[in-house]
């Protein structure tokens, strides 16, 4: 029978705002395969190690993905200071991880956003996206941008975020507990929502292994791994469960975002209680000479930044491997068999982040 | 499992008042820290060209020849860098962001009159201490040539 | 009546000839002369008809004399027993035992009527009315019609299917063959003559089915036969009972008796189950699927146009009975069923002649149960679907088996782009399609009547089948629609390999669609209408409003003036041409895009089949047992009642 | 967290990357790095639980890489990406884009170091 | 009716970070709302009126851009969002990336901002939408058309 | 009705139609703005839309386009003069699927794969609601005993108090005809569809304002026929009928904001549920009055 035709997905197109491109093979609406291209954005940055010294790359790290670009910062700066052997102060690993929990918070918050203008839920995503608002306003208090922050270096941070300040994001963070309740209620509870989410996309914990999954993803396939347990910054101090589901579809991996959310709000919290006095950067002497690699759970999954450099001013090689990159071939995969309707929904379950894949 | 969760909130949402700013009718509100474009105060600039080689997109040329500092807005990343490199901390982060253009402009400011005169003393002071130094050190040339055409006379 | 004698014996000389004539040109002419001659025989026949006879008394009824009546029988007997020697020859060829079996029993009791003379004797064998007529038209007609594209056709299919033998003189001459045994089953008025006639046909049709001889083929056209041959066990059935218990032996007689008279309903449920085996209502549907086997001229004459007609035809002779028995509830069930469900499988289908079969058998049902109502109503809108079906159906198939000896393929895919690459054949397939769907053509105005008569009649299970048929016709319909209307730009053409005797007569059909849409008001009240008063002894009113059909009229101008609309704007626009939206990965035009390894690949969807939904694995066999419950456990309550 | 790195000879690859499965290991990443002194050396991480493994080698890029897709399935983006950035040939990877995964201004621009500074 | 009451905003990525993307997403919900300008997020450009694009681009994003602007009717205006789209920003000497959106299409409205401040990004708006209405002026006067087919289809379809 | 009263409200109607249409799509983005918290744009914002497209240039994919997307509008308006002059609404709901059929037409011709799956999903979307606006004109007719519009005008009780079912069936299916969510499968006003635009996909410029215009005379006529449940000879009840096509169109509005969007397969079933249960039954009921009735 004549009816199965390749239907061009992307770059362009509105529930990608990111061009990713596919490849659908459609009979009638079942998409039996889907071939990814992901090439649309690539720029080249980790080349820029040739022509910025390694304190400036900081700032193309940061520029690797603006969802999460306090994280990208952050793991360059860390691998670099390992090989450098820089002690950073407790209160920078204090502020890094309220900031890094924030983030994840309105990452998080923008997915959910987003994953309800997939299924055409639109006063969701308004909903969702006027509440993350507010984590932006601490942001720009904080840092003084709304989405690149700049404010780690190699060594610590850039400026210190005073106790008054910490003490109103407390106030800002109940407030935004409360407004998400009745949209976590929604997208954990309504029948609708759940027809739209349930059995879609199902990957076992064992096939999310195979497929070197990561993040959220993983641990909706109920598998327990939460980079942050590996104790970089203040996360030794803070205590905190790894959320998981076992109902390995994309509801779970929604269950999953939805309750960080609410872990990151205890993290930050607890953070906010604990931070101690000091200085928050130390002096950084010399050039790095060594290699590492920095493996920290951005909001997407655990992204490694490894840093090679043989000190000089300018290191050697950066390459850093992000979440969505490694989600991508699990991406593929529940592809293959699904709905059209399903594929939206099913690509925004790694929550893509192209930019930082194709760097 | 529920049905219909979200109609209390949307009927909420249409009696109550809604969450958008009244900008562009009423000016936007910075917070303290937000980092909108970069001001040179040319009272301070000592056109030492700091800024011009820390800017990692290249958003600023000094020119000590005409004495001009020289900003391209519209490639200024507002990674306060430059900011924080400054010796003279002439520089600082002004609030409010670069204004949207149909050209990428550039702005260049000449030295303050004061800052050019201090400049010039600056250099002048400066020339004469080399001046000296040169003069010094010929001096010193000199004498140890005679010295040492004394030796070697001896 | 000489008129009719002579299109009778010209028609069975012409199918003698052409058997004869091995020469290709010289028997093309022959079949083209023979079939004009015999339309301009059959118009002349029907004019005369009508304003002789017809138009006075309503109807014409002859009773020949007695001698002339005792040599038909004997020439009849002689041929039924030649049909079944015939059968069981073929039928121990291929194994198939059963055949004989089912033929056995259909030929040899009504032949033991005849011989023992218990039959009903001194009958009006013939009968002529307005339906009769409105049938010589379209069997004349559009029968005439396709003889003369099976010329064309047979020329290119036997270049394309070398594997296949060119019998195509027997392919002619079973044509003419047939057309004679149908002009013998519409004037018919006797059961045993049009038992006679029903048989011939039946067994032309499993001829054709066969003409390839593959293996397929041949499966098919057993099956066909198996199938038809029970019908014809039910017709004998119910001639046995009119004969012996009722002693009628027409069916102006048994109609007569009225719906009430004792026994009636066991002949009525006989000659309904005789009805819906040739007219291929579920269970029996399968038959006509695998009849698409036979080349396209076969498939559009018999298995569209008129042969599968007979059996609604019969129904609707017969459709003073039905009211308010179980007769009646039996056939409007299952064709209400057939229609919903055969329109929902050919959802699923991209071969274009089994969308074609699937939505013949699905408007049979549709007639089967308008017919089944038993109120006149239902019937008008029986009798129009069956005219309109007839023409725009036949057309249908032409156009596809044209498409398929021009192209190869007969895929509805295959048609993609066809608006540009093949233009001609777009608009005539358009025609086609249109008449079989949209307002304001022809079926459409049926299928109206049809509702209506529904709910007038309290049947909410037929409405309730309409409904959901007919949204599921508006699908399969238009996507094939849509597949014609991409437009490819910058495509080669087809190359035009279709005879000019094939468009003329596709021309003609195109012809007719539109003259029918436009006539449909006078052919309703002239033709129709009386022919309903007389047989329901009431007069039947206006079916569809004036104001409706004026309305209905001025659309279809409106349609009409639409290219002309489209061809000013075009000349006086200056539109941008851009290219199709792909996502921003066109390759330089609107039919290539750049994949995801950055090949160039050409754009192209398919329509939507839904095979998990409504594909043949999913819905067929349910149904079938479902349809094969009902009409066995009605049959034995109906049965079971009268006895 | 365990941490490992392991210098292998290039034709072992397989070998050990089999055995390395064997133990229950999910890939991490790959990596490849221009080495200054020509060629170019190949990173493999491997992951279980929070332990990680490192496998490398040094390659001249004169044959093609043996792809251990077959035995990792995610790692055919990571050795397309290689291919087309750094030009290094890669064989029998199970999904193989020739090339046509970073379309780059141009071609494979990791293969050379480019002189250090601005 | 003016043209510039209802500005239809197609955007696309040519290579950002997502900071410029999400901003200007951002700037379509509820708390800077620019569909009180009328402004509705269309993902076609045929139905566009603004094309937003941001990031740099590279040469597999030119053709997408270009594409894109070729389909868009007239009066149309493009704006370069971020300071990527304006220059190429940081990655402007990354080797994939060929500089600002102005390297390929015309750009009538420069945002800058890294990343882009739906402020901006409104006043980049109130800015486009009165270039809407002149253009539409001069165009009332001239009437382009083009054609671009390829000369011929590789074989048939499918 | 007699030919000038017939005629007269035509004229209103086309007149009419584009003025209410707007007001309601209008009505539209006020609310659901607000139902999203968000200030939303002007009232009037729909004439500024639609007044913008027919001041963009056209730009076409092919020739074609143009005419079937004319076509589908004056059907589409056609139709609306049948519904006005007191026509037969079956007859109303046959000329809208034909002039549905030029418009999925123009969206085939464009041979682009969102077009094309726009076209199939629109299929789809009347094949699940035709049977029940079939259905509605099935139960004017068992109530009102005619067809006709102008009939049903006449009647002394309004339909609604005798096909509540069929009313409620009908309302569901509006979801479908006005696009909303759950069910705008073939076409999205804001794009966040995999489909992108579908069915709309490659309508551009003025061809698109054309479009939209057709499809306001359609909605007007969809809002009129929910009306008319309302309608009896009692001139009060054309003032219920608005007050009843506006509460109708709320909730519609509310159902949009409330939902996510389904799958083809949900729509499918649920409608032909819906159309089955509500529709068939009380049609059901009202055949089985009609007899007890004789
Ligand atoms: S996923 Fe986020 S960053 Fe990426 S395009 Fe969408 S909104 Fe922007
Ligand atoms: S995937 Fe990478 S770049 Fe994207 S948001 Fe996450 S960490 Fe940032
Ligand atoms: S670093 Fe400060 S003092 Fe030096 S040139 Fe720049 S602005 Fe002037
Ligand atoms: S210390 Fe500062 S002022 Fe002195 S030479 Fe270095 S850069 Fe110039
Ligand atoms: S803020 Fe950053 S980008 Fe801007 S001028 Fe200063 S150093 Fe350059
Ligand atoms: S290229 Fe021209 S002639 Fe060919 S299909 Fe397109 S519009 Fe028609
Ligand atoms: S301008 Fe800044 S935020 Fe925007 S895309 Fe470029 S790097 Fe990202
Ligand atoms: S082909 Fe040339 S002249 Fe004709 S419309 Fe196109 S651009 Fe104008």
């Amino acid at each position: 029978m004549g009816n199965r035709s390749v239907v061009p997905f992307g770059p362009q197109h509105p529930v990608l705002p990111e061009p990713i491109h596919l490849d659908l093979v459609l009979e009638d609406e079942k998409v039996v395969d889907a071939i990814p291209s992901i090439g649309f954005i690539h720029r080249g940055l980790e080349k820029l190690v040739d022509k910025k010294d390694f304190n400036e790359m900081v700032y193309v790290a940061e520029r690797i993905c603006g969802i999460c670009s306090f994280g990208h910062g952050f793991g360059y700066c860390d691998a670099v200071e390992h090989i450098m052997d820089i002690e950073v102060p407790k209160r920078a690993d204090y502020l890094r991880t309220i900031l890094f929990e924030m983030s994840r918070m309105h990452s998080h918050i923008l997915w959910l956003g987003l994953m309800a203008d997939a299924f055409g839920f639109e006063s969701l995503f308004m909903d969702s996206w006027r509440v993350r608002e507010k984590i932006l306003d601490m942001f720009e208090a904080a840092t003084g941008g709304r989405v690149i922050f700049s404010i780690v270096k190699i060594g610590g941070m850039r400026r210190d975020i005073p106790n008054e300040m910490l003490s109103d994001f407390l106030k800002t963070i109940d407030e935004i507990e409360k407004d998400l309740e009745i949209i976590i209620r929604t997208f954990l509870n309504d029948r609708a929502v759940k027809s739209r989410l349930c059995g879609v996309g199902v990957l076992t914990p064992e096939q999310v292994e195979a497929l070197g999954c990561c993040g959220p993803y993983l641990r909706g396939s109920g598998v327990r791994r939460d980079t942050r347990k590996l104790g970089y910054a203040a996360y030794d101090d803070i205590e905190f469960d790894i959320v998981t589901s076992d109902d390995c579809d994309t509801y779970g991996r929604t269950y999953v975002r939805a309750m960080e959310i609410l872990q990151s709000i205890s993290i930050i919290r607890q953070a906010i209680t604990k931070i101690p006095d000091g200085p928050v950067e130390t002096l950084v002497k010399g050039f790095p000479n060594g290699e590492y690699m920095t493996r920290i759970e951005q909001p997407r999954g655990e992204a490694c930044f490894y840093v090679k450099a043989s000190g000089k001013k300018f290191i050697d090689r950066l390459r850093v491997r992000t979440p969505t990159f490694a989600n991508i071939p699990a991406l593929t995969q529940t592809l293959q068999g699904c709905d059209l309707a399903d594929v939206p929904i099913l690509v925004l379950a790694i929550d893509p982040c192209i930019s930082c894949t194709e760097r | 499992m529920s049905a219909l969760n979200y109609t209390g909130r949307a009927l909420k949402n249409l009696f109550s008042k809604p969450a958008t700013t009244k900008y562009p009718f009423e000016p936007a509100d910075f917070k303290e820290r937000t980092r909108g474009h970069v001001e040179n105060d040319m009272d301070k600039c000592i056109l030492c060209g700091l800024c011009q080689m820390k800017c990692p997109t290249g958003a600023i040329t000094v020119d000590k020849k005409e004495q001009t500092w020289t900003i391209r807005p519209f490639s200024c990343i507002q990674c306060r860098c430059c900011v924080d490199g400054c010796p003279k901390k002439s520089l600082s982060m002004g609030r409010k962001y670069q204004e949207p253009g149909e050209e990428k402009i550039s702005k260049t400011f000449d030295l303050s009159d004061s800052q050019k005169e201090a400049l010039a003393a600056q250099a002048k002071a400066a020339a004469e201490r080399a001046a000296a130094a040169k003069a010094a050190m010929e001096a010193k040339k000199k004498a140890e040539a005679e010295a040492a055409a004394k030796a070697s006379a001896e | 009546m000489l008129i009719l004698l002579f299109l009778f014996f010209f028609t069975l000389m012409m199918s003698v000839v052409t058997a004869m004539i091995r020469e290709e040109k010289l028997r093309g002419a022959v079949v083209i002369t023979g079939s004009i001659v015999m339309m301009i025989a059959d118009i002349v026949f029907c004019v005369w008809a009508f304003t002789h006879g017809v138009s006075q008394n309503g109807v014409m009824r002859f009773l020949p004399e007695s001698a002339v009546t005792e040599t038909c029988t004997y020439v009849f007997m002689a041929a039924e027993v030649f049909l079944f020697l015939l059968i069981s020859v073929l039928s121990v060829k291929h194994g198939k035992w059963y055949c004989i079996l089912l033929s056995a029993f259909g030929t040899f009791p009504v032949l033991w009527l005849d011989v023992t003379h218990k039959a009903v004797e001194n009958l009006p064998m013939l009968k002529i009315d307005d339906l009769t007529i409105m049938m010589f038209m379209v069997v004349g007609i559009v029968g005439g019609l396709i003889s003369i594209y099976a010329v064309g056709y047979l020329h290119d299919y036997h270049i394309h299917h070398k594997d296949v033998e060119n019998r195509s003189q027997h392919f002619q001459a079973l044509l003419f063959l047939f057309l004679t045994a149908m002009y013998g089953l519409i004037t018919s008025d006797a059961l045993s003559w049009m038992f006679f006639f029903w048989e011939i046909t039946s067994t032309i049709s499993f001829l054709l089915i066969g003409y390839t001889r593959k293996p397929e083929a041949v499966t098919n056209s057993f099956r066909a036969l198996w199938m038809n041959l029970l019908g014809g066990c039910g017709f004998m059935v119910a001639i046995m009972y009119c004969a012996l218990c009722l002693h009628v032996g027409s069916i102006t007689e048994l109609v007569e008796l009225g719906p009430k008279a004792e026994g009636i309903v066991i002949p009525v449920v006989f000659l309904s189950l005789a009805a819906i085996t040739k007219s291929a209502q579920m269970p029996f549907s399968r038959w006509l699927l695998g009849a698409m086997v036979a080349p396209t001229p076969s498939s559009a004459l018999l298995h569209s146009a008129t042969m599968v007609k007979a059996g609604v035809y019969l129904l609707i002779r017969i459709s003073p009975l039905f009211e308010g028995n179980l007769g009646g509830i039996m056939i409007t069930t299952i064709g209400g069923f057939t229609f919903f469900a055969a329109s929902l499988l050919a959802i699923s289908q991209s071969d274009g002649k089994k969308v074609l079969a699937y939505s013949t058998i699905s408007n049979l049902g549709l007639i089967t149960a308008c017919a089944g109502v038993g109120q006149p109503a239902a019937t008008w809108a029986a009798v129009m679907l069956l005219l309109f079906h007839a023409v725009s159906k036949s057309l249908m198939f032409l156009a596809v088996g044209a498409v398929e000896n021009a192209t190869g393929s007969r895929d509805v895919e295959d048609m993609h782009g066809m608006i540009v690459k093949f233009p001609k054949m777009a608009y005539v397939m358009t025609v086609g399609i249109c008449g079989m769907f949209l307002a304001p053509f022809g079926m459409l105005v049926a299928k109206w009547a049809a509702l209506k008569a529904y709910i007038d009649s309290n049947n909410v299970t037929l409405v309730i089948f309409l409904v959901f048929g007919s949204a599921t016709t508006m699908f399969y319909w238009g996507k094939w629609l849509g597949k014609l209307y991409v437009v490819l730009h910058q495509s080669e053409r087809h190359r035009d390999v279709v005879h000019k005797s094939e468009w003329r007569v596709m021309y003609c059909l195109t012809a007719m669609i539109v003259a029918l849409c436009t006539l449909f008001p006078m052919i309703g009240s002239v033709f129709v209408q009386p022919v309903l008063s007389q047989s329901f002894g009431k007069t039947v009113g206006t079916i569809i409003s004036e104001n409706d059909i004026r309305v209905m009229l001025m659309m279809l101008v409106m349609i009409g003036l639409m290219p002309v609309l489209a061809a000013l704007l075009i000349k006086n626009r200056k539109e941008k041409m851009t290219m199709a939206y792909m996502s921003g990965v066109n390759a330089g035009d609107d039919r290539h895009f750049i994949d995801s390894v950055g090949g160039i690949r050409p754009s192209y969807l398919s329509n939507w089949y839904m095979e998990d939904w409504f594909g043949e694995k999913k819905i067929l066999n349910p149904s079938l047992y479902l349809s094969a419950a009902a009409v066995t456990i009605m049959m034995i309550v109906a049965v079971g009642g009268a006895l | 967290m365990e941490r490992e790195l392991k210098e292998i000879p290039e034709e072992s690859l397989l070998n050990e990357t089999q055995a390395i499965r064997a133990e229950g290991y999910r890939l991490i990443q790959i990596c490849a790095t221009t080495v200054k002194e020509g060629g170019y050396e190949i990173l493999y991480t491997f992951g279980k639980g929070y332990d990680e493994m490192n496998l490398r080698f040094h390659t001249d890029g004169k044959k093609p890489v043996q792809s251990i897709s077959h035995i990792f399935s995610p790692a055919w983006l990571y050795e397309n990406e290689i291919h087309d950035l750094f030009g290094l040939e890669i064989c029998d990877m199970v999904l193989d884009f020739r090339g046509g995964l970073y379309r780059t201004n141009e071609k494979a621009p990791f293969a050379h170091k480019e002189e250090e500074g601005k | 009716m003016k043209m510039s009451k209802s500005p239809w905003l197609l955007h696309y990525d040519a290579s950002s970070c997502n900071g410029c993307d999400i901003e200007v997403l951002a700037s379509t919900t509820p708390r800077y709302d620019v569909e009180r300008f009328g402004v509705i997020n269309t993902g076609n450009p045929k139905h566009a009126d603004i094309l937003v694009v941001t990031g740099g681009v590279n040469n597999q994003t030119k053709m997408v851009v270009k594409q894109l602007y070729s389909q868009m009717p007239d009066p149309k205006v493009v704006i370069a969002a971020g300071i990527c789209a304006c220059d190429g920003g940081i990655f402007k000497e990354c080797y994939n990336v060929n500089g600002g959106v102005d390297t390929v299409i015309p750009v009538d409205i420069y945002v800058p901002g890294c990343a882009v401040r739906p402020e901006a990004l409104i006043d980049g708006v109130v800015k486009a939408v009165k270039l809407l209405d002149e253009k539409r002026e001069a165009m009332k006067n001239h009437a382009s058309c083009e054609v671009h087919y390829s000369k011929k289809p590789e074989k048939e379809d499918k | 009705m007699n030919i000038t009263m017939a005629l007269v409200s035509i004229l209103i109607y086309l007149v009419a139609a584009p003025v209410v249409g707007l007001a309601f799509e209008g009505y539209d983005r006020v609310v659901s703005a607000r139902m999203q918290n968000r200030k939303g744009p002007s009232f009037f914002q729909p004439v500024y839309d639609l007044c913008k497209l027919f001041q963009k240039q056209s730009i076409v994919v092919n020739n074609m386009q143009t005419a079937l997307v004319l076509g589908f509008v004056i059907f589409t308006i056609f139709t609306g003069c049948i519904f006005f002059a007191g026509g037969d609404i079956l007859l109303v709901f046959f000329a809208h699927s034909l002039a549905d059929m030029f418009l999925i037409l123009a969206a085939y011709s464009a041979n682009s794969p969102y077009s094309s799956l726009g076209a199939q999903r629109e299929f789809m979307q009347t094949m699940a609601y035709e049977p029940m606006t079939l259905l509605t004109a099935i139960g004017f007719y068992m109530v009102c005993g005619s067809f006709n519009v102008s009939d049903v005008i006449n009647q002394d009780v309004p339909a609604i108090v005798r096909a509540p079912g069929i009313f409620l069936g009908f309302c569901f299916c509006l979801l479908i005809i006005f696009r909303k969510s759950p069910f705008d499968l073939a076409t999205s006003h804001h794009a966040h569809q995999e489909m992108v635009k579908g069915l709309t996909q490659d309508l551009a410029g003025n061809i698109y304002g054309l479009q939209e215009l057709g499809e306001l005379y359609a909605s007007v006529q969809m809002l009129a026929i929910a009306g008319l449940f309302f309608i009896c000879k009692n001139p009060i009840s054309y003032v219920v009928a608005v007050v009843a096509v506006i509460v109708v169109y709320f909730f519609v509005l509310l159902a949009d904001n409330i939902f996510p969007r389904v799958k083809w397969e949900v729509m499918l079933s649920s409608t032909w549920a819906v159309t089955f249960i509500l529709g068939g039954g009380n049609f059901l009921i009202l055949t089985m009055l009609k007899i007890a009735g004789k």
